[in-house]
């Protein structure tokens, strides 16, 4: 399966592009598909502990399962205004 | 509520999107605009602002700061707008206004939506420096 | 100080008279307006209002208060513009900005100065009502 | 000598003109001035309590001496914003 990732600000530069799409295997959790990117772009490590992640806008742990066609964002801590 | 007075715009923000708060029965109102800076926090010269946003949820962010504030200070209408992409020095990059009957509860709707904003909206700001180089900020 | 960020006009405000504030430095700027609301605190519906001050020492008034605010909140710039005459039902009768370095002072600093000018500014409002009387208000 | 009166809001209504003239004795006080401008307009009296006066721009009890050409202002509650 395919899942939409999209990324903001330090997080999107170290994807070097956003939206990109991610395959998977289908029923893997959002951990998984963050170790796929860890594994794509080592450089994410280091934001492993601060980057929340939100599945179809929405936030969710590592733990939660994806469906085919979710979009998962990948959202550093916030510095808006 | 008027969706429109909440809003992600592509550059500055006009300050005169704000205008079609008013209303024949409110008093008061109070607005804050963010204004980039030309120095940053730790006193770096900055030339600009480089704001993302993700979009539709940040949109959603706002109605829900409106929201609350409503529920804290009573019937006041909200309008928060912010920009995103290049801003130059002097750049409006942020536009909060609250319109009440009276301005007590202005004011404090207009500071609870910007401080909400800061800290829960999902918005991103790059400082661009003199010198070239260009640092992600965040709020923590 | 700038002077003419201190100053009674006749018939309304334009907000706009505030952009003159702004400033590379100053990243947060606070608004407050006072507009001509359609209905009285007693719940009398208002045409409109009018308002008399003893200028010059109404400005004098609006730049102490500024001093204060500045000893009070730090390094903020103020700007206070009051109207006198006619004013219809959503004129703007006062309009009070605050720019600070952060939003914090600006938005303490623009509260004060609306607070004191309506305690102790020599500046006087009529209401106007629908059915041809009007009344001298104070605040007191 | 004359003083000049200027007066505000229901002041001004009852003094029927702002500015005006008054003529007092050489060495008034503001309450021999007060008094003066209430035998003119009875209708000062109700608001005796409430107004204050300011002496060329400056707020002065009822014994302050006054000289020729200084400005009385009347003054009653302030209500502006």
């Amino acid at each position: 399966m395919n899942v939409r990732v999209v990324a903001f600000a330090s997080v999107r530069e170290i994807l070097e592009s956003s939206p990109r799409s991610l395959a998977l295997p289908r029923g893997a959790r959002v951990g998984e598909a963050w170790s796929a990117l860890e594994r794509l772009f080592p450089a994410l490590c280091a934001h492993r502990t601060s980057v929340r992640i939100a599945r179809n806008g929405r936030i969710v742990s590592l733990e939660e399962s994806l469906l085919d066609g979710d979009e998962l964002a990948l959202l550093p801590p916030v510095g808006g205004g | 509520m008027d969706r429109e007075l909440f809003s992600i715009v592509r550059g500055p923000v006009d300050p005169r999107c704000l205008e079609a708060l008013a209303s024949d029965a409110q008093g008061g109102i109070v607005t804050f605009l963010g204004v980039v800076r030309n120095r940053s926090d730790d006193g770096r010269a900055v030339v600009g602002l480089s704001y993302e946003a993700y979009e539709a949820p940040a949109v959603r962010e706002f109605e829900t700061i409106a929201g609350e504030a409503r529920a804290r200070f009573g019937e006041v209408r909200l309008a928060i707008v912010h920009a995103v992409g290049e801003l130059d020095v002097g750049a409006v990059a942020v536009a909060v206004a609250a319109a009440a009957e009276h301005r007590s509860a202005a004011f404090d709707a207009c500071r609870y939506a910007i401080d909400e904003l800061k800290r829960r909206a999902p918005i991103w700001k790059k400082e661009r420096y003199a010198g070239g180089e260009s640092r992600w900020k965040s709020n923590e």
